[in-house]
C-alpha cells in the first residue's frame, strides 16, 4: 500500500469551486470539512475529507458531531457530503477501539437527519475509496462525482495484488464488466453515481438543481441495471422480495 | 476449471424422499459442495455434472462417482458438483452426507 | 585387580580432567569457558554423544560446540537420538563429523538429504532408539556425553524433572566406562525435588544461560482435527479397539489417534466400551488424552518424554502418570520403548506413504527424518511369551504355522489416503528406494514399519486385515481395497474386494458398525484447546503459539 | 461438557438448521436455482450455487423472522452482485413485512473479484437495515467466527439494532495481516492469536459495548442471544445517537492513547484478566461487570 498523494486541486479549492464565496466558513482541521455554506442561494450544512486523508475514530466523530449540530440547529438544512478520503488507516488500537462503530454512528446520524427531512446529497471530489466512502458518502440519497474523481472500490493493479489474478486479466473483463473497472464513470455504469460532472458544467447550478431533485429512495440498482453495468442486482433483489411475498 | 459430465447406472432411488434437493458441503479451499436434486433422468442412472478448480483427477472423480451409484440407490438423482480441490474422501462423504439429507430430511 | 588396559582408560580420563584444570571450579563450568572445556576434553576419534531427542535438547553444549572448529576437533564419532538443531548440522558442514549414528532427524530431515547429497554426512547407520541405547552398552560407548537436566545442587546430583527422557541411557554407559559427563542446566540449587542422576556419575555441570530447549511435540490442537479423521477414528475403534479388546497400547502423534483419544468420552462411551479397552498407555502426557482420564477411562500412563504444559496436570494426577516422591513427573524413555516393544497390546500410527506390500516410509529424496521409536513398537516381538486376550485373538487369525509365535501384537496403520496437496500415501514404491539414500545407507532401505509387522491398515475407505491375508497377492488386493481412489486403488478389482469383504479381511465402514454420515467433529469431547485446559480443571498450560484468549 | 457442537464450526446451512424451528426453514433463491456468480465463473474460479449466502424465512421460538447466513469458507465470505443484493432483498422483505431479520455474519467485506458491485450492493443493504429500523423491526447480527465481520460487512453489522457475539467472533475493517503489513510486526504481530482475539474479539467488543450479547459458541446459546432481541428494536433517534456521541467520545478519551487490550479490559472493569481470559459467555459477562 502506498501512502496517500494528495490529490490536486486542494480542499479549500474544491469547496470554492463547489460553493463559491460561501465556502469560507467551512472548516478544515486535519482535513476534515464541516461547516455551513450556501447553494443557490439556499443554506446547506457541509461534511467531508480533503486532500485525500485517512478517516480515523476521531474524524468519524467530528463529523457525526457536525450532523448532530446541523439537525438540532438547522432543520432540514440539505446536507452536503464531499468525500476525498484514502480510508481508513490499518491501525490496530483504532481497531481495539471499535472503528467499525465509529462509521456505525456516523451513520445513524445521517440516517436520523434523512428521517427528520434533511436531504442528503454526496459529491465525490477526490479518492472514494474503501471504508471512507462507505461510512458516510455512499449513504446519501443521491450521489454524484467530479470526473476528476477517484472512485471504485480499488484500481485494478490493487486488485490484481490482492486476488493474485494477473493485471491484463482483470483489465480484460473490465471491457465488459465495468464493476471491475476505476472510476467515476464506470462507477456511474453501475448505478453508483447518479452523475458525473466534468470541468466544463457549472457545478454550483448541478448541485443547486441535484438538492432539489433529491428524493430518498436508493435507486442505484434501478440506475445499474438501466445504464447496463449491474444486470444482476435488481432482479435478484426483486426475485427475493417476490418469492418471499408468497 | 475443468467440467465433465456423466451418468452412472444406480438403483432407482425409493419413491418417496424427505425433500426434493438437497447439499452438503461448502466451496472452500479442499472442500466442495454438492447438489443432489430429484427428478433426474432416466430413473436407473445418477446423471453427474462435476467443476473442479483442480484439473487432471478426472479418473478418480469418475471412479469414486461410480462406486457411490454402486453402493447407493441413485437412479433418477442429478449430481451437481462445485469443487475446490477436495480430496476424494470428502467426495464421497459430502454425497453420502446429501442422500441421507435428501432421504430424511433434517435430523 | 585392575589390568593395564583398564588402567589406561582411566588415566586417560584422568589426564582429559587435568587438562581443564582451573577452568572449572569443581564440577562447576561457567558458561563462557565452556567451549574451550570441550575442546580439552574431547579427543579425536571419540565417541561423543549429545543428548537431543524430539523433545529435550542439550542445546547450550550444542550450541557451544559448534562455535569450535576442524582446528579445535576432529574426526568425532558423533552419536546422538536426534539431530534437531542447526548447531547439529554446523559440525557437518565444519567437517569435524568422522561418523555419525542416530536415529531420527525431523526437523532437519531437508538439511540432512543435502547433506547426503553433499557426501557430508558419513552416517553408520540410522538406528531405532532402543537399538541406539542398546548400542551404547556394546560398541558405541560414548567416551564422552553431553546431557542436559533441570537442575543439579552443589554436589553435582541431578534432576530431570519431567523430562528424564534419554538422560540415563547415556549417562550410565559413559559413566560406568570412564567416559566423561557434561551437564547443562538450567539452574543450580540448594537442594533439588529427587535425585535422578547421582553426583559420582557426573563430571562437569554449567548452569546455561537459556533454559534448555523443549518442543511441544505431542500437542495436537482439536480444531485441526477433520471429520474425515474422526470417521477414521469410529471405524478404528469398532473394527479394533472393540474387537480385539485391547487393554494396554500406544499412540502416535497424529491427529487420526488424537481423534480417538477424544472420541473414547464420547462414542467409546456410548458404545459401552468404558473399562473394557485402553486401559494401559505407554505415551507421553498428551493432551488430548485429559479427557479420557478425567472421565475414568485410564488407569496407567507410562511416558518417554514430558510435554509442554503438562506438568501441573501430570503432577495433580499421579494416579495415572508416574511421579516422583516430590508429585513431579516422570519418563524414561529407553523403558517406555521397552515396554512398546514387549508390554502392550497394540500400536497405531500413521505414515506418509505405504507401499503396495504394507512397507511404510516418511523419507523422500528431499527429506530424511529418519525413524525414532515408532519401530520399536510397531514391530511383531517374537521374544513376547505372555499371552493377552488381543494377542491370542489377533495370532488366531494370522494363522500361526507351526514353529511360530501364537499370538501378534497388533500394529495398525492408520492413514488417509491422500496427503496435504493430493498426494497419494499409497504407492507401488516407496520413495524410500531411492538408490543415493540406500547407498548412503550402506544398502538399507529406510522403511519404518515391515509390511509383515503390519496387521492392519485403517483409511477412510475402511480396515485391511493385513495379518488374515494368505499370500503377497492377496495382501496387495486388501491394500488396493482401502487405497480408496489413489492410483494404487484405482487397480482393484471390484471382484476380489467383495470376495475380501465377504471374508472379512477387508471392512468398509458400514460392516463394522459405522455411519460415515454420523462422523462428526462434534463427537470430539473438546472441540479446542481452551476446551482441554478446561477438562483439566485449569491445570494444563498450553504453549503460547495454542492460545488465542 | 461432551459432544457441544461449536456454532463456530458449523457450515451456514448447519447453523440455520441448528438454529431455528424445525421444518420452519424455508430458503430464498435455493441452490436448484443456480444464481452463481458471472464474475467467479469467467475468472476461473469455483462458484457456488448459494453464492456465499443462505437466505430465507424461518421461526424461532415461533416468532417469525428472516434470516441470511454467510458461507464464510466461500471465498471469505466476501459480496459479489449477487450476494450482495440478496441480502438487500432480505432486509427490504423484512420492512416490507415488519418482520425481525437476523444476519448470520461470516464475511471479509466486499469480494474484490466482482470489483465496486459489492461494494454498493453493502450500501444498499446499509439502507435497508435502516428501512427496517424506522419502522421498528429488529435487525440483529450475529458474529460468532474468526472470519467474522471485516471491511464493508464489519461496517454494516454496527448498522443493525444488536449484535450477539461469541469469543470466538470478531469485528472490525481492517484485519490483523493487513494493519502488520501497514504498521510493521512490532506494532501488530498477526501471528499472536491472544492480541489479535483480544484487539478485535467478541469480549473486548463486549465490553466496550459494540456487542451487545457475548454468548457460548453453540447453537443454542446464539438462539437464545437472538431471541432475546426479536422483541426489541433500537429506533435511531436524536437522544440515542447524541448518547451515543459522548460514549464514543469518552471511549476514545480514555483509551486513545492506549495501546494495551489489557489496559481495556481494567478500564472496563475486569479485575482478574487471566480469569476472564479463560471465561466463556455469560460467565465473562458476570466476571467483567459490564454496567449495562
Amino acid at each position: 500500500m502506498k501512502k496517500p498523494t494528495p490529490k490536486k486541486p486542494s480542499a479549500r479549492a474544491v469547496l470554492a469551486r463547489l460553493f463559491g464565496a460561501s465556502a469560507k466558513d467551512i472548516a478544515i482541521e486535519k482535513s476534515v470539512l464541516t461547516g455551513y455554506a450556501t447553494v443557490g442561494g439556499k443554506k446547506v450544512c457541509v461534511i467531508g475529507t480533503g486532500d485525500g486523508t485517512y478517516i480515523d475514530n476521531a474524524a468519524a466523530l467530528r463529523l457525526a458531531a457536525h450532523v448532530i449540530q446541523c439537525i438540532e440547529r438547522a432543520p432540514k438544512t440539505p446536507i452536503v457530503m464531499l468525500v476525498d478520503s484514502a480510508g481508513q488507516e490499518p491501525n490496530r488500537v483504532a481497531e481495539m477501539l471499535g472503528l467499525a462503530s465509529y462509521f456505525g454512528h456516523l451513520l445513524s446520524c445521517l440516517e436520523l437527519a434523512r428521517r427528520k427531512g434533511h436531504k442528503l446529497i454526496t459529491v465525490a471530489t477526490g479518492q472514494a475509496v474503501g471504508g471512507a466512502f462507505l461510512c458516510y458518502g455512499m449513504f446519501a440519497d443521491r450521489i454524484y462525482a467530479l470526473d476528476q474523481a477517484s472512485v471504485g472500490l480499488m484500481p485494478i493493479a490493487a486488485m490484481s495484488a490482492v486476488t493474485k489474478i494477473p493485471a491484463p486479466v482483470l483489465e480484460k473483463l473490465s471491457k465488459t464488466m465495468p464493476s471491475l473497472e476505476f472510476g467515476a464513470a464506470p462507477f456511474a455504469l453501475l448505478g453508483g453515481v447518479e452523475e458525473v460532472w466534468s470541468a466544463d458544467d457549472d457545478v454550483q447550478a448541478k448541485l443547486a438543481a441535484a438538492i432539489a431533485a433529491s428524493s430518498t429512495d436508493d435507486n442505484r440498482a434501478e440506475l445499474g441495471k438501466k445504464r447496463g453495468g449491474r444486470k444482476l442486482a435488481l432482479d435478484i433483489r426483486k426475485k427475493v422480495l417476490a418469492e418471499s411475498a408468497r | 476449471m475443468e467440467k465433465f459430465a456423466k451418468a452412472f447406472p444406480s438403483k432407482p432411488l425409493p419413491s418417496k424422499t424427505a425433500k426434493p434437493w438437497a447439499l452438503a458441503g461448502v466451496v472452500g479451499s479442499g472442500n466442495l459442495e454438492v447438489l443432489l436434486e430429484r427428478g433426474g433422468k432416466p430413473s436407473n442412472a445418477m446423471e453427474c455434472h462435476v467443476e473442479t478448480s483442480i484439473p487432471g483427477y478426472k479418473a478418480a472423480w469418475l471412479a469414486a462417482l461410480s462406486d457411490f451409484a454402486h453402493h447407493y440407490a441413485a437412479g433418477g438423482t442429478k449430481v451437481t458438483i462445485n469443487d475446490q480441490g477436495a480430496p476424494p474422501v470428502l467426495v464421497t462423504l459430502r454425497l453420502r452426507q446429501a442422500y441421507d439429507h435428501l432421504i430424511k430430511g433434517d435430523k | 585387580m585392575i589390568t593395564a588396559k583398564t588402567a589406561k582408560r582411566r588415566e586417560n580420563k584422568t589426564e582429559r580432567i587435568a587438562r581443564v584444570g582451573k577452568l572449572a571450579r569443581g564440577k562447576f563450568v561457567a558458561p563462557e569457558k565452556v567451549p574451550e572445556v570441550l575442546r580439552r576434553i574431547v579427543e579425536p576419534g571419540d565417541i561423543l554423544c549429545l543428548e537431543g531427542d524430539n523433545q529435550k535438547q542439550a542445546d547450550f553444549l550444542a550450541n557451544q560446540l559448534a562455535t569450535l572448529g576442524k582446528k579445535d576437533l576432529r574426526d568425532i564419532h558423533l552419536v546422538m537420538s536426534c539431530i534437531t538443531l542447526p548447531a547439529h548440522i554446523e559440525l557437518f558442514r565444519k567437517g569435524m563429523i568422522k561418523q555419525v549414528d542416530f536415529c531420527y532427524a525431523g526437523p532437519q530431515g531437508t538439511a540432512v538429504a543435502d547433506l547426503v547429497k553433499a557426501k557430508k554426512f558419513p552416517v553408520g547407520a540410522i538406528h531405532t532408539y532402543n537399538e541406539l541405547f542398546a548400542r551404547f552398552y556394546v560398541d558405541l560407548t560414548p567416551r564422552v556425553a553431553l546431557v542436559a537436566a533441570a537442575q543439579a545442587d552443589r554436589k553435582g546430583n541431578l534432576y530431570l524433572a519431567a523430562n528424564t527422557e534419554d538422560t540415563p541411557a547415556v549417562v550410565e554407559p559413559t559413566a560406568f566406562s570412564d567416559g566423561i559427563v557434561f551437564a547443562q542446566v538450567n539452574e543450580i540449587v540448594d537442594r533439588i525435588p529427587h535425585i535422578d542422576i547421582p553426583a559420582d556419575q557426573v563430571d562437569f555441570i554449567v548452569q546455561a544461560p537459556y533454559p534448555m530447549h523443549l518442543q511441544a511435540l505431542f500437542t495436537r490442537d482439536p480444531a485441526a482435527i477433520t471429520e474425515v479423521q474422526v470417521l477414521m477414528a469410529m471405524v478404528a475403534l469398532r473394527g479394533i479397539y472393540e474387537k480385539y479388546e485391547v487393554q494396554s497400547l500406544n499412540h502416535g502423534v497424529g491427529f487420526n489417534t488424537a481423534a480417538i483419544e477424544l472420541l473414547l468420552p464420547t462414542y467409546g462411551e456410548r458404545l459401552g466400551l468404558k473399562g473394557k479397552i485402553c486401559k494401559h498407555w505407554v505415551v507421553n502426557p498428551l493432551p488430548t488424552m485429559i479427557p479420557a482420564i478425567e472421565t475414568g477411562w485410564v488407569e496407567s500412563v507410562f511416558a518417554f518424554g514430558g510435554e509442554v504444559g503438562m506438568e501441573r496436570y501430570t503432577a495433580a494426577r499421579s494416579d495415572v502418570f508416574f511421579t516422583g516422591r516430590d508429585g513431579g513427573f516422570h519418563s524414561n524413555r529407553p523403558m517406555g520403548q521397552l515396554a512398546g516393544l514387549y508390554g502392550i497390546d497394540m500400536f497405531i500410527g500413521a505414515s506418509l506413504q505405504i507401499d503396495i506390500n504394507g512397507n511404510s516410509s516418511t523419507v523422500s529424496k528431499n527429506r530424511i527424518t529418519g525413524y525414532g521409536g515408532a519401530p520399536n513398537m510397531g514391530c511383531q516381538p517374537t521374544g513376547r511369551r505372555h499371552p493377552s486376550k488381543s494377542w491370542l485373538k489377533a495370532g488366531a487369525e494370522a494363522n500361526p504355522g507351526p514353529g511360530t509365535s501364537p499370538g501378534r501384537k497388533l500394529v495398525v496403520q492408520m492413514v488417509e489416503t491422500f496427503q496435504a496437496g493430493r498426494v497419494p500415501t499409497f504407492v507401488e514404491e516407496l520413495d524410500a528406494h531411492e538408490p543415493s539414500i540406500r547407498k548412503a545407507l550402506h544398502g538399507v532401505t529406510p522403511v519404518m514399519i515391515y509390511g509383515d509387522d503390519v496387521t492392519h491398515i485403517v483409511t477412510e475407505e475402511g480396515i485391511a486385515n493385513l495379518a488374515a491375508c494368505r499370500s503377497v497377492a492377496e495382501r496387495q488386493a486388501a491394500i488396493r481395497a482401502v487405497a480408496g481412489y489413489t492410483p494404487v486403488g484405482l487397480k482393484r478389482k471390484k471382484r476380489e474386494t467383495e470376495d475380501l469383504r465377504a471374508r472379512g479381511i477387508v471392512q468398509l465402514p458400514e460392516d463394522v458398525g459405522v455411519r460415515p454420515s454420523e462422523a462428526s467433529r462434534s463427537l470430539l469431547a473438546t472441540q479446542d484447546i481452551k476446551g482441554l485446559v478446561r477438562w483439566s480443571n485449569g491445570l494444563y498450560d498450553p504453549p503460547s503459539q495454542f492460545v488465542d484468549w | 461438557m461432551t459432544g457441544a457442537i461449536l456454532f463456530h464450526e458449523q457450515t451456514a446451512r448447519q447453523r440455520i438448521a441448528s438454529l431455528v424451528d424445525l421444518h420452519s426453514f424455508a430458503e430464498l433463491l435455493p441452490p436448484p436455482e443456480r444464481l452463481t456468480s458471472p464474475y467467479l465463473a469467467q475468472l476461473g474460479i469455483p462458484v457456488s450455487f448459494d453464492d456465499g449466502v443462505v437466505i430465507g424465512r424461518a421461526r424461532i421460538g415461533g416468532k417469525k423472522i428472516y434470516l441470511a447466513a454467510q458461507v464464510g469458507q466461500f471465498v471469505g465470505g466476501a459480496v459479489g452482485e449477487i450476494h450482495g443484493a440478496k441480502l438487500t432483498g432480505l432486509f427490504k422483505a423484512a420492512a416490507r413485512d415488519k418482520v425481525p431479520c437476523v444476519l448470520i455474519v461470516e464475511s471479509g467485506g466486499v469480494r474484490l473479484h466482482e470489483g465496486s458491485s459489492g461494494e454498493i450492493a453493502i450500501a444498499e443493504t446499509m439502507r435497508a437495515i435502516f428501512e427496517c429500523r424506522a419502522l421498528k423491526v429488529p435487525t440483529i447480527a450475529v458474529i460468532a467466527t474468526d472470519i467474522g465481520a471485516y471491511g464493508g460487512i464489519g461496517i454494516l453489522s454496527t448498522c443493525c439494532d444488536f449484535r450477539v457475539m461469541t469469543e470466538h467472533g470478531r469485528l472490525g475493517i481492517s484485519g490483523p495481516i493487513v494493519i502488520e503489513k501497514w504498521m510493521g510486526k512490532k506494532a501488530y504481530d498477526s501471528a499472536n492469536r491472544a492480541l489479535v482475539w483480544k484487539t478485535s474479539g467478541g469480549k473486548t467488543k463486549y465490553l466496550l459495548g459494540d456487542a451487545d450479547a457475548l454468548v457460548h459458541d453453540t447453537a443454542d446459546a446464539v438462539r437464545d442471544g437472538i431471541s432475546k432481541f426479536l422483541g426489541k428494536s433500537s429506533a435511531v433517534s436524536l437522544a440515542s445517537i447524541k448518547a451515543r456521541q459522548k460514549e464514543l467520545e469518552k471511549r476514545l478519551k480514555k483509551f486513545g492513547a492506549t495501546s494495551e487490550p489489557d489496559a481495556v479490559w481494567k478500564g472496563m472493569g475486569v479485575r482478574d484478566i487471566e480469569a476472564a481470559s479463560l471465561a466463556s459467555g455469560p460467565e465473562f459477562a458476570a466476571l467483567a461487570k459490564r454496567g449495562k
